[in-house]
């Protein structure tokens, strides 16, 4: 059994006009991230304190912030916390869950408990887990990855039940469990394949979110901490010079709103190529 | 280009006038500041944000007039002094009542004045006990005399007496609500009374009808003219910003430094100054503590930071950059110490320590002795210090000094800052002189706090209680000029700026004057009404 | 008899795909006589459900209607507003489907369903004239306590159950024209029997004519008057329904009858069909049976084979037609 | 009806016990004890451990936890590190502007999503269809406080049309009304989108049910079709799926509240955590998650009056 992402998934992402732009857009932000150092016209945290909150110009193409740094290279480095976050939190909480999902599925007895388990972590709102593990570890990236890591999990865990249980049903399962072959292997090779696409669809939109929700934490002081450049920090921080300067704030908060999009955008294109049917 | 442009929106904003509604009702005011206190108990409390709260709820022996000079009569109506300068007789007001109606008399005003020295039980340590000079006993002699007896002479005891730690307040409330007291409720004898309070969010003040006995500077003595005061915690600064030019709020006194200008010249805004105001901003070090210990360390920090540039970036005009510990302005001040503090020269710095066996690590800190020249400074999380603290940050980088920073709700502040867990500091205070300044901070005896810089000196120490007790001021300023001296070299706090008061209020309200007693703009407001 | 009640004349329905239009109702000519049942026979895909939403102008998008008449008492139903064909559904021509559980909406009372069409067409009508007429037209459809019924829900009822409120809400309105898709395919047998009695029970009290679409040819056989043979979007043959089953002229009818087992007769050469029905974007040029056809000759590939009478009354869409003849030959 | 009701509830007990215990342990495990931080700096080990006694804190953990759901049980929320004040009679203060916000935002933002989705789904694959999906996954990508921000920015600032700092009072005065006018729509703003999108796909697998084809058929108008047929039966899958997103909400009101002052629990909440008042920070991670049980049981409730099959 292949894995479902194929070359023909890239194919029939180009043929959608949204799938192909939000496809450069995400592989143009991937790109700005990993070489924000080239990139960069000037160190992120170098202070000018002769030109503070300047409006965009020739010699600062975004302007700088409230301690004349250059926000162009704060949004290249901050980036590059941003998603770095995002991907953090993703990778935890959806290994977590997709293991928990497994099980829940395969192992019909433990599937009420575990889920109730599930249920009770998806009665705590994301930005819930945030305030109490900033209140825990102290406000910091590491509480955010954390919290954005716990909240994805019952998410990450009921999609891959969901897909899982569809493939529990067919008939191979029990053929293959009768020439005895290992609970594990039987994971590893029927069901993780056929949850692959789904879990895909899910990662790139949860990303969108977990970006979204990890930028708001720092905007409420409680997740990256100044001087960091990240952008929700970034956004906070320039709040405060709003009516002066506006492109302090508004700048790195339509940088969320752009990477997002096109995550959701992604996404969406994805799942439409994948697999219409997934409800994520 | 960038500042004309909003000084025209600005202005242009402010002629076509904040229309829409939510402006505060006719005779009460709102308030604005940026952070609350955690709690309004005179003698429990030292920040500016409760201070400025219980100015209004609470009345002093004397007052300040706005000269920051001048001793008022205000509960007392007159005082004596012995030629020894030992014994004040305070011969006070028969007329005053506290909010609850009941009448005021000495056995309350000592009761308060004890409790601030720790002489009641259950005991309150005020840390700032100190101010109220070497006590020897403070008597009721009848219902209306005050006899304030000290151990030593104090010079400054009436400026400090004008001070809101030394508040009257009703020893029945302050029972009666125990812990909770400023917390639940206060009873005072200010012009206002308390109203409620929602922490963080609001505080609101009711006038107290009989009120008659305001200091004389004040065109009504009593009572107030507006029936409602609201202080109103906005943390955001734009919002402030905003919700002053709008009318959505009275006065302010917490506009950052960035707005100042701009919002001056908004017709619908006054802006009220107080030239006579000692505010310094300055970072102190833990001189027990590693790194921070060495005096090579603590030299480069104060030649690496460009004083003039932060200030200018930070505070845009409305602060000047400081090098002594004591404002040229004020009494006592030494201008031989003011020129021994280093100066900005990045070179220098870091000669001072290569000389000292700093030598630059791999990833570019400084490295001694296997010891890696870093330090956590903490601070009150307010947009200054955010800003100051990352221009600090980067400055000391470059001459590889890596200074990390945490920041921390006023509401906790105070508690983290009072512990041994941090290595700098970043605070600001006001005082009335160089002897009160250096008094506050220096002595070891105000360890831990408010000598976060564990500074235990005996010579220091023994300065300190020759000007303290001198009679003679000149005797008083040789002291303060050696002290200067010896912080100058020693290098254990970086003074930054030195603030000014700058109020501003929407043209709603008349009668609005910037006093500054301790940081707080407003004093007892007697004379603020509203137009409209 | 004048006029019929309604003449279907050319009718053509396609459908916009990404390589052009599709045709899945092709040149389909009908007449429907008052008080008569007309059946219509063919495997599913040939069109036949497609024929009935043309008729109620209910052809979902991509499909359209792109040729052709469809005259109700002489009038143009394509031709109507879409106000004027609002009016006919439910009150001239109403409609009963396959799948009763699906076909009502689970979230409304059987009485409001049964209802509504009424006082759409009747806005005049209180509500207790409403309630009475809904009581009406389950008794009408033999359902017991009709006043409880009408407070319940499609899932409180069994499918026979829901059959019949499916029927009483098409006859509520008491329309001239009924057409029956398959109304007995999700039903078990003894239902079945009991819905069909029912219907003819109806047709005879109220006068109303018939478009029963089915499959099964038993059906056929109980209830219509005339049956239509469709075939890949087109009648292949047409007449009365005793000459049909006594003398099918078109091979693919042939089929059809042969696929019914015979208890009385003996057939050594059953005509069973094989192969598929041709998707309809793939359709050979000439005869669409051809290909399936055990009688084809070169010349059933050359052009498609028009309706013509091989007898007064029977139509047969075969260039071989009259078969005997041709197999005699 | 009330069976189902009565089941709902009683799934939702352990998820609300879940919760207790998770907001618990939370606070167990915070590294500073609520003693130091209560009996302030100065205080002697004698002070710290007087208050150690009287907040139960030696105890064994297991005992703490039943100590604290049982005062929970009489409403006893503890009191606040910082000024002593019952949490809740803080907690009573703020849920109502709370609620206020939450109700303003969706008052508006639920039936325009629900408007915008139903027709897109009926316009399916047109220019409006194409135009409501961009709206929509813009709304579900923009940051609150972005949203939050531009609007203070422009409509509070620049054009000084509405008031954006703290409630103005009571929902049915001028000044109250007028001041969560732009809180309202920060918050209702990113939720239009969600709302839209899960409408637009319930309302198309409605419109392809056969029940649809059947009102059609019996002569009913196409406003009445999409309405009663296609949107009626959609808002079963709609409601739940807003009940989900209630979260959501709650974390976009914790940051409409900080940004607009608004006197809420996510204000309070977001304030007692960088205070490190952990009973208040508890007590508002309990109110805020039990909340959301409670949104969810009333969207189950819901579900049972939309759907008759649950019904019966």
């Amino acid at each position: 059994m292949a894995a479902p992402v194929k070359p023909s998934v890239l194919r029939m992402l180009g043929r959608d006009l949204g799938g192909a732009l939000s496809l450069g857009m995400v592989v143009l932000i991937v790109l700005a991230a990993i070489l924000a150092p080239w990139l960069s016209p000037r160190d992120p945290y170098e202070t000018d304190l002769l030109a503070i909150m300047q409006p965009p110009s020739a010699e600062y193409w975004l302007g700088t912030d409230g301690q004349g740094r250059d926000i162009l290279a704060r949004m290249l480095f901050g980036l590059r916390v941003t998603l770095l976050m995002g991907l953090a939190s993703l990778l935890a909480g959806g290994v977590l869950g997709a293991l928990i999902g497994f099980c829940a599925a395969f192992y019909r007895r433990a599937d009420g408990l575990l889920m109730r388990f599930m249920d009770i972590l998806l009665s705590f709102p994301a930005i819930l887990f945030g305030l109490a593990l900033a209140a825990i570890f102290g406000p910091g990236e590491v509480s955010v990855v954390i919290a954005l890591s716990i909240a994805t999990v019952p998410l990450m865990a009921r999609i891959v039940r969901g897909s899982a249980l569809v493939v529990m049903g067919l008939d191979y399962i029990e053929a293959a469990r009768a020439i005895g072959m290992s609970d594990g292997r039987l994971i590893w090779r029927h069901l993780a394949p056929n949850c692959l696409s789904a879990i895909f669809v899910f990662s790139t939109l949860r990303l969108g979110q977990v970006i979204l929700l990890g930028s708001a934490l720092s905007f409420l002081g409680l997740g990256a901490q100044p001087p960091l450049a990240e952008l929700g920090a970034m956004a906070a921080q320039g709040r405060n010079f709003l009516f002066i300067a506006p492109h302090i704030s508004v700048i790195p908060s339509l940088g969320i709103f752009v990477i997002v999009l096109a995550f959701n955008l992604l996404g969406d294109a994805l799942r439409d190529a994948l697999d219409p049917r997934l409800r994520i | 280009m960038l500042r004309r442009a909003t000084l025209a929106a600005l202005a242009a904003i402010g002629i076509t006038g904040a229309a829409h509604a939510q402006t505060p009702a006719r005779n009460q005011i709102v308030v604005m500041r940026e952070i609350d206190s955690d709690r309004y108990d005179p003698h429990r409390s030292t920040a500016l944000a409760g201070g400025e709260v219980m100015t209004m709820l609470a009345d002093t022996l004397v007052a300040m007039a706005p000269d920051m000079r001048t001793i008022r009569p205000l509960l007392a109506e007159r005082w004596e002094v012995s030629p020894d300068g030992l014994v004040y007789t305070f011969h006070l007001r028969r007329d005053v009542t506290f909010c609850d109606g009941k009448a005021f008399t000495a056995r309350d005003m000592a009761f308060s004045l004890n409790r601030w020295i720790g002489r009641t039980t259950p005991r309150v340590t005020s840390p700032v006990a100190w101010r109220a000079g070497d006590v020897k006993e403070i008597t009721a002699v009848d219902d209306h005399t005050l006899r304030y007896e000290l151990n030593r002479p104090f010079s400054e005891l009436l400026s400090q007496l004008t001070l809101f730690f030394a508040s009257a307040i009703d020893p029945a409330t302050v029972e009666r609500l125990g812990d909770n007291f400023g917390v639940q409720g206060f009873n005072g004898t200010g012009p206002f009374c308390w109203g409620s309070w929602t922490p963080r969010q609001e505080m609101v003040l009711n006038r107290h009808q009989a009120y008659r006995w305001g200091p004389d500077f004040y065109t009504n003595r009593g009572p107030a003219q507006v029936e409602r005061v609201t202080w109103r915690v906005i943390p955001e600064a734009a919002s402030r910003v905003a919700a002053l030019q709008a009318g959505q709020a009275d006065i302010t006194q917490y506009i950052p430094p960035a707005f100042v200008e701009a919002l001056s010249r908004v017709p619908t805004v006054t802006r009220h100054t107080q030239p006579n105001y000692f505010w310094d901003v300055f970072m102190g070090f833990k001189v027990d503590k590693p790194v921070v210990n060495d005096i090579a360390i603590r030299r480069a920090v104060h030649m690496a930071v460009d004083r003039p540039a932060l200030v200018r970036a930070v505070w845009a005009g409305t602060a000047e950059p400081a090098r002594n510990i004591v404002n040229p302005n004020a009494a006592d001040f030494d201008a031989e110490s003011d020129r021994m503090v280093p100066g900005f020269d990045r070179a220098a710095a870091i000669r001072t320590l290569e000389e000292a066996g700093w030598r630059p690590g791999p990833d570019g800190v400084r490295v001694k002795d296997g010891q890696r020249a870093t330090f956590m400074t903490y601070a009150i999380n307010t947009l200054d210090n955010q800003r100051m603290g990352e221009i600090i940050q980067q400055a000391l980088r470059q001459v590889g000094i890596e200074m990390r920073i945490q920041l921390f709700d006023a509401t906790v502040a105070w508690g983290r800052l009072a512990t041994q867990e941090f290595d700098a500091f970043f605070l600001s205070y006001p005082y009335v002189s160089a002897t009160d300044a250096l008094n506050l901070y220096w002595h070891s005896r105000n360890r831990p706090t408010p000598n976060r810089m564990n500074w235990a000196d005996p010579q220091t120490d023994a300065w300190l209680e020759a000007g303290r007790s001198a009679l003679d001021p000149a005797e008083r300023a040789r002291n303060a000029a050696l002290i200067q001296r010896q912080l100058a070299e020693q290098a254990p706090w970086l003074t930054v700026a030195r603030t000014s008061l700058t109020l501003f209020s929407s043209n709603r309200v008349q009668g609005v004057r910037a006093h500054g007693l301790y940081g707080a703009g407003l004093y007892k407001v007697l004379d603020v009404r509203t137009v409209r | 008899m004048s006029t019929p009640l309604l003449e279907i004349d050319g009718l053509r329905t396609v459908f916009r795909t990404s390589s052009g239009d599709v045709p899945a109702v092709d040149g389909v000519s009908l007449t429907v006589r008052r008080g008569q049942t007309l059946g219509v026979v063919g495997e599913s895909g040939c069109g036949k459900s497609v024929l009935s939403l043309s008729i109620m102008r209910l052809v979902a998008h991509p499909g359209r209607i792109a040729a052709g008449r469809v005259l109700l008492e002489g009038r143009d139903l394509a031709a109507l507003s879409a106000a004027q064909m609002r009016a006919v559904r439910g009150r001239d021509i109403a409609m009963i489907f396959q799948e009763p559980m699906t076909s009502l909406n689970p979230v409304h009372s059987v009485g409001f369903q049964i209802t509504e069409g009424l006082a759409a067409h009747e806005p005049g009508l209180s509500r207790a004239e409403l309630r009475d007429r809904g009581i009406e037209a389950l008794r009408r459809v033999r359902i017991p306590s009709p006043e409880r019924r009408l407070e319940e829900y499609p899932h409180q009822l069994s499918g026979g159950m829901r059959q019949r409120v499916m029927i009483a809400m098409a006859l509520a309105g008491s329309p001239k024209l009924l057409i029956a898709d398959e109304p007995t395919t999700a039903l078990d047998v003894t239902v079945q029997a009991q819905i069909l009695d029912l219907l003819r029970e109806l047709q005879a009290q109220m006068g109303m004519a018939i478009i029963l679409i089915t499959h099964d040819l038993g059906v056929v056989a109980e209830m219509a008057d005339e049956v239509a043979v469709m075939y890949a979007g087109k009648v292949v043959e047409r007449t009365d329904a005793r000459r049909l089953f006594d003398d099918p002229q078109h091979p693919y009818t042939l089929g059809l009858l042969g696929s019914i087992p015979r208890l009385d007769e003996e057939r050594e050469n059953l005509l069973a069909i094989t192969g598929s029905v041709p998707p309809p974007f793939a359709l050979p040029p000439g005869c669409r049976f051809a290909p399936r056809c055990p009688f084809a000759i070169p010349a059933c590939d050359a052009a498609q084979p028009p309706l013509l009478e091989v007898e007064p009354g029977h139509g047969a869409a075969c260039i071989r037609a009259p078969i005997e003849e041709s197999l005699a030959a | 009806m009330i069976r189902h009701g009565v089941q709902r509830l009683l799934l939702a007990l352990p998820v609300l016990f879940g919760v207790l215990l998770i907001g618990f342990l939370l606070m167990q495990v915070v590294p500073t004890d609520p003693a130091t931080v209560r009996a302030g700096p100065q205080a002697t080990a004698e002070v710290v451990a007087a208050i150690r006694t009287e907040l139960g804190l030696d105890e064994p953990v297991w005992k703490q936890f039943f100590l604290y759901v049982w005062r929970l049980a009489q409403g006893d929320l503890g009191v606040s590190i910082i000024n002593n004040v019952p949490v809740s009679q803080e907690l009573g203060n703020t849920i109502g502007p709370t609620l206020e916000l939450m109700f303003a935002a969706l008052v508006w933002s639920i039936p325009l999503g629900i408007a915008l989705g139903t027709v897109a789904a009926y316009l399916r694959g047109s220019f409006v269809d194409r135009v409501v999906m961009a709206i929509s996954v813009a709304g579900v990508s923009v940051p609150v406080f972005f949203l939050g921000l531009l609007l203070i920015w422009l409509v509070g600032f620049q054009w000084q049309l509405l008031p954006f700092t703290g409630r103005g009072g009571p929902l049915w005065t001028m000044d109250g009304l007028l001041a969560i006018i732009l809180p309202a729509i920060t918050l209702g703003g990113v939720f239009v989108g969600p709302v839209a999108r899960m409408t637009r796909s319930a309302v198309v697998d409605a419109l392809q049910a056969e029940h649809v084809r059947t009102a059609r058929a019996k002569g009913l108008g196409e406003g009445a079709v999409v309405r009663r047929h296609a949107l009626r039966n959609a808002l079963i899958p709609v409601v739940t799926l807003i009940g989900l997103q209630i979260g959501f909400l709650l974390g976009g009101a914790v940051v409409t509240e900080t940004i607009f002052s608004w006197p809420g629990v996510g204000r309070l909440a977001v304030g007692a955590i960088l205070s490190a008042d952990f009973p208040m920070a508890q007590g508002t991670i309990i109110v805020l998650s039990a909340g959301f049980i409670i949104i969810n049981l009333v969207v189950d409730l819901l579900y049972g009056a939309l759907d008759p099959r649950v019904r019966g």
